[in-house]
């Protein structure tokens, strides 16, 4: 399968041999999108450097920013200001919300429901816009910079990102009535791609798949980074480790992010967006490794600066490009047709994987 | 008195002839408009609107594009199957058509213009055979293309078409009881003496010939042989230009030729609702075969309103709802058919 | 070894227990950014990551990086760095485990610890040139198997090399 | 009963009747498609379109050929040289070569720069089709074209 395939998520190719429908074995082969990214990091500054990470994920490109500038600030032990932490929690949520809309047309698409797949874009598109407007670019936002973010929410906007929570529910509704209860949808997914708890963490599986095995960690909880845990919200976690509890953990974690972006608006606090940051950003030597809870799973940025204004590496834990690495474990004793619902339950975007 | 034996003997066939041509390509191509048209709302959008008015011409477009199109064949496919494979699929379904009948017969002085090329008094078996030979079409596409996807889906669509054909069979079985008749203007006939429409006369039948049907058709949500997120475009993927657009006006021929067998089985055909019933006389103002095509255009858009709803089945669960479940049905009411029959 | 002062008693822990059963094994202990991490000797590396995984429970892998420092550390340290980035959950610690790695030289595969290194020794492999004993299917997974060079090498230039070419 | 429910529930289709009956909702309901060429969305305030720079009332470049915006940029973007203006102190540019191709509308440029207002900013134009690679790369006279100047400018016609 692939890499020119109509559900490869991208430029992925997979070696499958079936027996007839039944998988014996599949092997990912990734790379075609393969740009070097970590070794032209190299050779910019580190501004410069997070409009890049935009590239990466994206469909859910703030989370990106939002990475690798908390890992930057923790090098450099910047204190951010609390309103640009919350506006900052406010676009990571939307662009959570973006991405697994994305995600659910993406996988209904595969499994056959063709409708769902626009119905998912429309919804995400209130998200992209509420991004264009802040920061003028719906997929590669670049909407953070090292030490906060560039603008500040103004009432009009607020008003809008409150108006299109507002609707949301109405229209996750809709989806459910056509997937969750539907029967083929069910027969689809259920019992299809296990992998228990234990297989999971030896797999290094992080993100919703992880939390759908019956794992609950979620580093918004367990390791808060940008005032996460000023919200008070809950992580889905299910036991079935099919593809089934991970599309129903994705459902309810856009409903948690729903509940964060509310809670975040109501308690937006007054103050400075920007923390001060010299113009020319030296960054004293040293290493750190700080990672957040993207859409797809744990995203972390290791930063190992020189003392100068250019990084001397920086490399990415992609969630995406570990998760893959279980697809072979999860399409055991599956059928060909599986393969693909199997890929989409894990929400891999090729850019990450490929860097 | 010569003049009129010409054209009765002679004009009249070649017209006929020309019209079951070109009767499944113009339903096809409303259907191509159809289906775009309406998922495209369904989805919340607005479709093609660009070619003439609503995009009417978007077909003709289509068509347009596809004769311009290069036509190519793999160099290590079989070059006489795979050009025979999209022929073959074309020619059943046409040929099916000989044998629907179109509407109720008009007359014309003392001429009676029958709205079918050929009556035969088999012409249920021979519709259903006819549209099956189709599926060699599939096969030697797959097969020929030399290629995996349209290789699992040819293969897929054999199986497909092997486990609904025994559900179709049976409830047919059911119809024929009440009808006594295989002659589909019989059919027809005898749901106008019967005064109700075999559909609810027999709904479990119909229900389990529609499923069936859809398979049959290879449409969503069992349209396996050709899931576009599995097998690419599945037995045809290898077919471009011309060929491919065989395959496309084939499918959507076979679409039109099972709504209809489930309008002349199910629905009375070319009846008006109601038919004998004196209160709904009126009804009857309106030709049969205006009623025929709404009848058909019904099911048509049923199938397209299923297609945008559903998300596709997978090829273990197809076999297993025929075998496990539309099967045994089929043969429970086959059952309880024939006992009420016999009783009756 | 210098003495480290760590704030946190949960990772200081890890520390002693590490130090307690390999001690010289240990060649320096670092606690910066509230991440603690252990530069360790090549050949024990397999005992050290077994011993934190069973022991003090650290069961995934975050992951590895490679590095290649430009200019000498300083003594005794060599070209290229692996750092292993260990988990532990519950309790959600991360430790770091760093081995040297002179040119050519190879370091033991983990993957019969951790399933999650295989991809990222490939990776490894493929951007730095270090081989993994032991890896089972040791390929290149970025760029092509008949590319020349290790693209995150720090001598390798950053326009790309002849091979980067295409070869139509 | 639960059992008996589901039974009937599943026998008579009630979940696909009821997907049915979203999709007919979403048929009659409100459409979403914006008909392109002749309605347009409205750009928000702050969208990224083509890289433009401006003028002041008097016609007069703001831009003093500091390049921040050089130095700002990730991708190398600019090629730009000033001299200075023999009546006045100030700067203004002479080359301004600007690559679409390589940009990456991340917007660094327009921060960093420094004249008030700023000379560079985005525009609103995000028709950037074009058939000839060279019109890709802007030259200092190409930044300052709008509208369908600008789209003359990508079809390969006059090259003011």
């Amino acid at each position: 399968m692939g890499p020119q395939h109509p559900s490869t998520h991208g430029v992925l190719r997979l070696k499958v041999s079936v027996d007839n429908e039944l998988v014996l074995k599949i092997e990912p082969v990734v790379g075609y999108l393969h740009r070097g990214m970590e070794k032209l990091w190299e050779s910019l500054t580190y501004a410069q450097v997070v409009p890049m990470t935009d590239r990466l994920d994206y469909i859910a490109a703030v989370s990106n920013n939002l990475a690798f500038v908390l890992a930057v600030e923790k090098l450099m032990g910047l204190e951010i200001p609390k309103r640009a932490q919350y506006i900052r929690v406010i676009l990571a949520e939307i662009q959570r919300l973006a991405s697994h809309l994305a995600w659910l047309g993406f996988m209904a698409n595969d499994i056959g429901a063709i409708s769902v797949l626009l119905f998912g874009f429309e919804d995400r598109e209130d998200f992209l816009d509420i991004l264009e407007i802040y920061a003028g670019g719906r997929l590669t936002v670049h909407g953070l910079r090292i030490g906060g973010v560039p603008y500040d929410l103004d009432e009009a906007l607020i008003a809008l990102i409150r108006k299109s929570l507002d609707d949301l529910p109405k229209k996750i509704k809709d989806i459910e009535t056509l997937l969750t209860k539907n029967r083929i949808w069910r027969h689809r997914t259920e019992g299809i791609g296990l992998i228990s708890a234990a297989e999971a963490i030896e797999y290094g599986l992080t993100g919703p798949a992880l939390r759908a095995s019956g794992v609950a960690w979620d580093i918004r909880k367990d390791i808060p980074y940008s005032s996460y845990q000023d919200f008070d919200f809950e992580v889905p976690v299910l036991r079935g480790g099919d593809v089934y509890d991970r599309y129903l953990v994705r459902l309810e974690e856009i409903r948690q992010s729903t509940r964060i972006i509310r809670q975040a608006l109501d308690k937006l606090p007054a103050g400075e967006i920007m923390a001060k940051v010299p113009r020319v950003l030296k960054i004293p030597a040293g290493e750190v490794f700080h990672s957040i809870e993207a859409p797809k799973g744990e995203l972390g940025f290791y930063v190992r600066s020189n003392g100068t204004d250019k990084p001397e590496r920086v490399k990415m834990k992609s969630p995406s490009f570990i998760n893959l690495q279980s697809l072979p474990l999860m399409c055991r004793g599956n059928l060909f047709s599986d393969i693909v619902g199997i890929l989409g339950s894990l929400d891999i975007v090729l850019g990450e994987i490929d860097k | 008195m010569t003049n009129t034996g010409f054209v009765f003997d002679v004009l009249i066939p070649v017209g006929k002839i020309v019209a079951v041509i070109l009767y499944p390509m113009l339903m096809t191509i409303v259907m191509i408009w159809l289906e775009r048209r309406v998922v495209a709302l369904m989805q919340k959008r607005l479709g093609p609107n660009r070619v003439g008015f609503q995009g009417i011409l978007q077909p003709f477009a289509d068509a347009f594009k596809l004769f311009l199109k290069e036509d190519i064949m793999q160099d290590q496919a079989d070059p006489l199957l795979f050009k025979v494979a999209p022929v073959l699929v074309m020619f059943s379904s046409l040929l099916a058509f000989c044998f629907v009948p179109l509407g109720e017969p008009i007359r014309i002085g003392t001429y009676q213009l029958t709205l079918w090329i050929a009556q035969s008094p088999v012409g249920l078996l021979l519709v259903l055979g006819l549209s099956s030979i189709s599926v060699f079409g599939v096969i030697f596409g797959g097969w020929a293309s030399n290629s995996k996807y349209p290789l699992m889906g040819a293969l897929r669509s054999v199986v497909q078409i092997l486990s609904y054909e025994i559900p179709i069979g049976l409830t047919v079985l059911s119809v024929v009881f009440f009808a006594r008749s295989i002659d589909l203007v019989e059919i027809v006939n005898h749901q106008s003496q019967a005064k109700i429409w075999f559909g609810f006369m027999l709904p479990v039948s119909f229900v389990v010939f529609w499923i069936s049907a859809i398979a049959e058709t290879n449409r969503a949500p069992f349209d396996l042989p050709e899931a576009e997120s599995e097998l690419v475009a599945g037995y045809h993927t290898e077919y471009s230009g011309m060929k491919f657009a065989f395959f496309y006006i084939a499918e959507y021929a076979h679409m039109v030729l099972v709504s209809s067998l489930v309008v002349i089985m199910f629905f009375g055909g070319w009846l008006a609702p109601f038919p004998n019933v004196p209160a709904f006389a009126f009804l009857k103002v309106i030709p049969g075969f205006v009623w025929y095509l709404v009848k058909i255009m019904f099911f048509l858009y049923l199938y397209v309103w299923i297609r945008a709803t559903l998300p596709r089945y997978r090829f273990d669960e197809l076999i297993r709802l025929a075998w496990k479940w539309l099967i045994p049905l089929a043969l429970l009411n086959f059952l309880v058919v024939a006992l009420i029959r016999y009783i009756l | 070894m210098p003495d480290v002062e760590i704030d946190r008693p949960d990772l200081e822990k890890v520390r002693e227990a590490l130090v307690e059963r390999f001690g010289a094994a240990i060649l320096e202990t670092s606690y910066a950014h509230k991440e603690l991490s252990f530069r360790v000797r090549k050949e024990d590396l397999l005992a050290i990551l077994g011993l934190l995984k069973t022991d003090q429970g650290f069961n995934a892998l975050n992951d590895m990086i490679g590095l290649d420092h430009p200019a000498p550390l300083g003594e005794g340290r060599k070209r290229f760095s692996v750092l292993y980035q260990l988990y532990r959950f519950p309790g959600f610690q991360r430790v770091r485990v760093v081995v040297d790695l002179d040119e050519g030289e190879a370091v033991d595969s983990i993957v019969p610890l951790y399933r999650a290194a295989e991809w990222a020794e490939r990776e490894i492999f493929d951007m730095f040139g270090i081989p993994f004993a032991g890896h089972q299917d040791l390929r290149r997974i970025y760029m092509p198997d008949e590319f020349v060079g290790h693209p995150l090498r720090k001598d390798f230039p950053l326009e790309g090399n002849e091979a980067c070419l295409l070869k139509i | 009963m639960n059992k008996v429910s589901r039974f009937l529930k599943t026998f008579f289709l009630v979940d696909i009747l009821r997907g049915l009956a979203v999709t007919m909702r979403f048929y009659f309901g409100r459409k979403i498609t914006i008909q392109y060429p002749e309605e347009v969305q409205p750009s928000p305030e702050r969208f990224k379109g083509i890289l433009r720079l401006y003028k002041d009332e008097n016609g007069k470049p703001l831009c003093i050929a500091c390049k921040a915006c050089r130095r700002a940029c990730g991708t190398n973007c600019f090629d730009i040289e000033g001299v200075r203006d023999p009546g006045t102190r100030t700067m203004r540019p002479v080359k301004y070569d600007w690559k679409l191709d390589r940009c990456t509308f991340c917007g660094l440029c327009v921060e960093a720069c420094p004249t008030t207002p700023k000379s560079i900013r985005f525009s609103e134009e995000f028709r950037m089709a074009t058939a000839d690679k060279s019109r890709l790369h802007f030259h200092l006279e190409d930044m300052y074209l709008k509208g369908k100047d600008l789209q003359k400018f990508f079809q390969g016609g006059s090259k003011t």
